[in-house]
């Protein structure tokens, strides 16, 4: 069951404007789920209601069997159910929010070490290895602040990664980087779906949607406008806007 | 004549000087710089200064002389000279009716004795009273406050203050036990005027201002419409 | 009226702060206004120089930054008394050696405008650390993007720095003013009346402490609460645009 | 070496010059002949500023912590008294509260039965307990006020982070809401310790007898004004020079951005 | 002369750490110039060196025929001349930097009305037009923390545009955006181009490098390891480092 995820008509508003009008959504274990869409539409907003970091104004969410109990007001009722569930899942944030008073090494160490009560020692050691991984070896000891944009993004996936997360969200992970890392990056989450990850992936690299995804959702203007494989959704639109949004890159 | 600017401490000490809320000073020791001063055919004005600017406001030459209740210490002599003093009182201790004690040093070890901060009192306290406790306040208001809340055992005072605490309601609870021995070093030859070391004339014409009044019975009608008991003596 | 003053044992309280003499109330209230004369010279001049002070040390080259840090540190430790009496009656006292070896006659300095002075400087003093502090804590991009489109340093300060800074500043600064209209006090050392010496002359002249030096505390509580308010005024300002924290621990 | 050079650069070997000048200007020229009879009375003042101090400021902070996150953004019951508090504190002199809490406590005390006779007298008695108590509050009301505008101010995706990795209430704020609030007003807050330090003379109405109240027992018994003074101001800078030095270590411990011109 | 780009020899680095190796550039009026290459290989601090955020550690740069006069630490010499190079030129940066407390109107007319001078009145009109350029007509009221990333950049974009740059330096622009909108962008910068203004734009996106930009640069760790037209660069590339980089976009 970890690892499984279904929305269920979720709303979201912000004040008068709604920015999500009843958005559902089911993936299963491994599977991973890019979202497109434009800007504005409301992407982000979703992800970030998965765990709870906007209260949804009205909808369900069950992730790994477990539904995570909702106060009237959409605020989680059981804060310790709701702290359980999100040590499973792990988020990369559009603006990467990497703890700016710690280094590197501390921020991915941060959460196994503090929440996850891993042995410091082994959790040092693993953070190297994934810092490592993504490149930035030699960067552990700086402060975050002092990196560029991509160092910040690719240590923010390094921080996710670090928790062994059953459930993976990830916002526009590879905006900031080159071509070049952009594979790499493809390459670890091909390797991650395949250990049986799920990952939900807002991109606007339609060529990490083709290529990884399982499945695609169009969301336009807080609605699903289409889903489903990406030979469908790429191969063979069925909706107008749809459609217009993907001649662009073509 | 050139004015003399008479420096008093701008904090009240009722009986003594103390303003009323039109900011007239009156007081014992206002009348007695008056008739000084006019004795002494001075033009005097006085001038309230807080009291930790008395000091650097004399040598500062923004008064020519303090007459603030100010006793007269060797220790002090070095720093400033001292008129003849115009009034002195003997220091008493005053403790709970309760307490069987004597103002002596014996009676007092082991007890807690409260006293003004920079008087002469605490000066004799920590000379004479070692064995016994010494807290220091700043105003003997407070001290009395603490005695009467029982918080020290006793205090030792100048005798006209402690005669107005025991004739109070809070100074029920306790009486003036006896003045202790009397030792001049430390307690002083009574209360004098100060002016700049070196400023003999002042002193001088100070000196003789105090000398008339006390010559010509104006001290004497001054004390009794404050007191009822005399607070100078040779 | 009276008979129910009389009844609590407030009617000799009444009497006491009653506004024409021979109650002591309009000495009270004259003493405040005389306070907060001082404390918003005091205040306002502080100002001045803690912002020059937190960009000298902030910008200024190495001999800037030096002299600051005496200054900040020096003038923050020494007392207040020492201070004013070094400056007051030292000073005018060499200044008056020095006139009339020169022949001239004595000079009045006013005790009051050396007051403000010393508090003003001292004041300063913490000020340039509080300013200081806020402007490190505005993210460095803000104050780049004025950078980078030409804005001169002056408008940058007014446009766009301070604004940005004030939400961090204005506690620390609220602080300050407090602080400013007690430290009045002090300058009953060269003769000025203001409300702790009416307060203390009140209580010590008619032996009613308690009802004295509370009434001072209700004053300049009530100054406390006024000034509070306007303070809350400036931070709401200035913190639009920021969104609220409310709930961000859950 | 690595401290002594930064010390050789032109100027700073002229400002050291010229402190040495002043010192040993102020010790031929004034007069010391007090001091040796003062000096041990001096000792224990410093021992009590010091440690007055010291406690007072940090139970304080650890009063003013709770204070301060209540007010940025706690529910209104817990806000509205700690706001209510922070206002009395600040609003009112802090010789108001040591008078209040020691001679208005004080004069409660012996209307109680039989409170002389119990166990609590000797301390109740004393004076440093008021005294410490006052200060602490008093610390803990202006930073309340610091900490409150420090927590309301920190970057809300900081937080954010934390809580999508199911970092549990307290850890996020002991690991992340805490040090970075601290970290936005450490300037501050060397300030207001600097302000403490030169509070605690207050606690001498109430006979508690620290630094201050030596050098003005001082000037008070020789009428020496200047000497205790600059003595005690030398005293005072040492204490807060270690201070600002306490607090620039703390702020260097997290290197910031600051851009060229 | 205007719009004319000149980069000598420029070097920078920070603490050891050396990110700029010794870069020279040569752009006249009307170029569209993209700046390619991996991530941390000095893009940005190319970027803010031109115009001065960062104080190069030498090297020369001249704009509009300006030579930018330095002193020997890097920092410029002449602040007035520095920032009117600065306000013909605008930057787009990598992580946006709106002032957070102005809204989106609010930041558009800042620099317009306050540093160029513009009539407020004609500024807004201007502004507005922008802005509903960029599709954010609705969110002109809005303050920059309440938008979603793609929304952000573009009203960091509807600022610089604001200015009427003669250069413009763009550091990602497109980041954030979605395929729809990247070609929106793209279509803007064509008629700045047109226009004859002068654009360096770092980008990953290897689309716009090779249909909108005259000329390629590709930054090896700091180093111009490779330039060109695009056909070339893409077409028929030299290094084995560009063509390594390349490789993935295939
Ligand atoms: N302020 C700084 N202090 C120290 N090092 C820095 C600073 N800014 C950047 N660096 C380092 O300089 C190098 C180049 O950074 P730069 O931001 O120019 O990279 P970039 O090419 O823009 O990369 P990206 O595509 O990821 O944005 C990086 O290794 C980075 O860590
Ligand atoms: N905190 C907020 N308060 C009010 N409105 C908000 C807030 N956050 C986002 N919005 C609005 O909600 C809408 C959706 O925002 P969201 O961040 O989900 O977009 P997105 O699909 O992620 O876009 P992008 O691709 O640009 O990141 C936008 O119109 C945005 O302005
Ligand atoms: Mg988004
Ligand atoms: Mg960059």
């Amino acid at each position: 069951m970890a690892g499984t995820l279904l929305i269920e008509d979720l709303h979201k508003s912000f004040g008068d404007l709604e920015v999500l009008k009843g958005v559902s959504l089911t993936a299963n274990r491994g599977d991973v789920i890019a979202i497109i869409g434009g800007s504005g539409s409301g992407k982000s907003t979703m992800l970030r209601c998965i765990n709870f970091l906007e209260t949804p104004s009205s909808g369900r969410i069950v992730i790994g069997g477990e539904e995570i109990r909702m106060r009237a007001d959409g605020t989680a009722a059981d804060r310790k159910q709701l702290e359980r569930v999100r040590t499973r899942l792990a988020m990369v944030f559009q603006s990467f929010n990497l703890w700016t008073h710690r280094t590197l090494l501390e921020n991915v160490i941060e959460v196994p070490v503090h929440v996850l009560k891993v042995p410091r020692a082994q959790a040092i050691e693993k953070a190297r290895a994934l810092l490592a991984r993504v490149g930035l070896a030699e960067k552990e000891d700086t402060y975050p602040l002092f990196l560029s944009g991509g160092q910040q993004q690719r240590a923010a996936i390094a921080r996710a990664l670090a928790v062994d997360p059953a459930v993976m969200l990830f916002d526009e992970p590879t905006s900031a980087l080159d071509p070049e890392l952009v594979g790499e990056v493809l390459g670890v989450m091909r390797d991650l779906a395949a250990e049986g990850r799920t990952m939900l992936v807002v991109t606007h690299e339609m060529n990490f949607a083709r290529e990884v995804a399982d499945h695609v959702v169009y969301l336009y203007q807080g609605r699903i406008e289409e889903q489903g494989p990406p030979d469908q959704i790429f191969g063979n639109p069925q909706s107008e806007r749809l459609k217009q949004f993907l001649k662009s890159i073509n | 004549a050139e004015q003399v600017k008479i420096g008093i401490a701008a904090e009240p000490y009722p009986p003594f000087a103390s303003p009323d809320s039109a900011g007239n000073w009156v007081g014992w020791e206002v009348e007695v710089i008056d008739a000084v001063c006019k004795a002494a055919a001075l033009d005097c004005v006085l001038t309230p200064v807080a009291w930790d600017g008395i000091i650097p406001s004399l040598t500062g030459k923004q008064i020519d002389a303090i007459m603030a209740s100010m006793s007269i210490t060797e220790e002090r002599m070095q720093t400033i000279d001292f008129s003849n003093p115009y009034y002195n009182t003997p220091a008493v201790i005053v403790a709970d009716k309760s307490l069987d004690i004597e103002a002596t040093p014996a009676s007092l070890a082991g007890k807690i004795i409260g006293v003004q901060a920079s008087t002469i009192h605490q000066a004799y306290a920590n000379a004479y009273f070692g064995d016994a406790e010494i807290r220091v306040y700043q105003t003997q208001d407070e001290a009395n406050q603490d005695l009467y809340a029982g918080r020290i055992d006793a205090t030792q005072a100048d005798s006209i203050a402690m005669a107005d605490f025991v004739a109070t309601d809070a100074g029920q609870c306790c009486e003036i036990k006896g003045a202790v021995a009397n030792d001049e070093a430390i307690l002083g030859k009574g209360v004098g005027a100060g002016v700049r070391k070196g400023d003999d004339a002042l002193r001088e014409a100070l000196n003789k201002g105090i000398a008339a009044i006390l010559a010509d019975g104006t001290h004497e009608a001054i004390t009794a419409r404050y007191f009822t008991a005399p607070i100078y003596s040779e | 009226m009276e008979g129910l003053l009389d009844l609590l044992g407030l009617a000799k309280s009444a009497e006491l702060l009653s506004l024409s003499p021979p109650g002591w109330g309009m000495n009270l209230l004259r003493g405040l206004g005389k306070s907060l004369q001082i404390a918003f010279g005091a205040f306002g001049f502080g100002l001045v120089i803690g912002l020059f002070g937190a960009y000298g040390k902030l910008y200024g080259g190495p001999v800037i930054r030096d002299l600051l840090a005496i200054y900040t540190t020096v003038v923050r430790a020494v007392p207040e008394l020492v201070l004013i009496l070094i400056l007051y009656f030292v000073g005018t006292d060499l200044i008056n050696q020095a006139s009339e070896a020169l022949g001239y006659g004595r000079v009045e300095i006013s005790g009051v405008a050396a007051g403000i002075w010393v508090l003003g400087v001292v004041q300063g003093a913490y000020s340039t650390e509080v300013l200081r502090g806020a402007i490190l804590a505005v993210p460095q991009g803000q104050i780049e993007a004025a950078r980078a489109f030409g804005m001169p340093p002056v408008m940058l300060m007014r446009r766009v720095t301070i604004p940005a800074m004030l939400s961090f500043a204005l506690p620390g600064l609220a602080n300050l003013w407090l602080i400013a209209t007690k430290d009045t006090a002090l300058l009953a050392v060269v003769g000025f009346s203001e409300l702790t010496l009416e307060t203390r002359q009140a209580a010590s002249s008619t032996r009613a402490y308690f009802t004295f030096f509370l009434a001072a505390g209700a004053l300049y509580l009530m100054v406390t609460l006024m000034s509070s308010a306007l303070f809350q005024l400036l931070e709401r300002r200035a913190r639009r645009g920021q969104p609220s924290l409310k709930g961000a621990g859950r | 070496m690595r401290m002594i050079r930064p010390m050789l650069m032109p100027h700073r070997l002229a400002l050291i010059g010229l402190a040495v000048a002043l010192v040993v200007w102020c010790a031929l020229t004034l007069r010391w002949d007090w001091l040796p009879k003062y000096l041990p009375l001096a000792m224990e003042g410093l021992w009590r500023t010091v440690w007055l101090l010291a406690a007072s400021t940090f139970l304080g902070f650890l009063l003013a912590v709770p204070l301060g996150f209540a007010q940025a953004v706690g529910p209104w019951y817990l806000s509205t008294p700690a706001r209510v508090f922070c206002t009395l504190i600040r609003g009112t002199p802090l010789l108001l509260q040591i008078w209040l809490l020691y001679y208005g406590l004080g004069s409660v005390f012996p209307q109680i039965d039989g409170i002389r006779d119990s166990v609590l007298w000797p301390y109740l008695r004393q004076a440093w307990p008021y005294a410490l108590l006052a200060l602490t509050l008093s610390f803990a009301g202006y930073e309340g006020e610091v900490m409150r505008g420090a927590f309301a101010g920190v970057n809300r995706g900081q937080l954010e982070a934390a809580r999508s990795f199911g970092m549990p209430r307290f850890t996020l704020f002991r690991r992340i809401w805490l040090p970075q609030a601290i970290n936005n007003v450490l300037p501050t807050l060397g300030g207001e310790t600097i302000l403490q330090l030169k509070a605690t003379p207050l606690v001498a109405t109430i006979t508690v007898v620290e630094i201050f109240a030596v050098s003005s027992r001082v000037r008070q018994d020789t009428f020496v004004i200047y000497e205790p003074l600059l003595l005690l101001a030398l005293v005072y800078m040492v204490i807060a020079g270690l201070i600002a030095l306490a607090f620039r270590w703390l702020e260097n411990r997290v290197p910031t951005r600051r851009p060229g011109n």
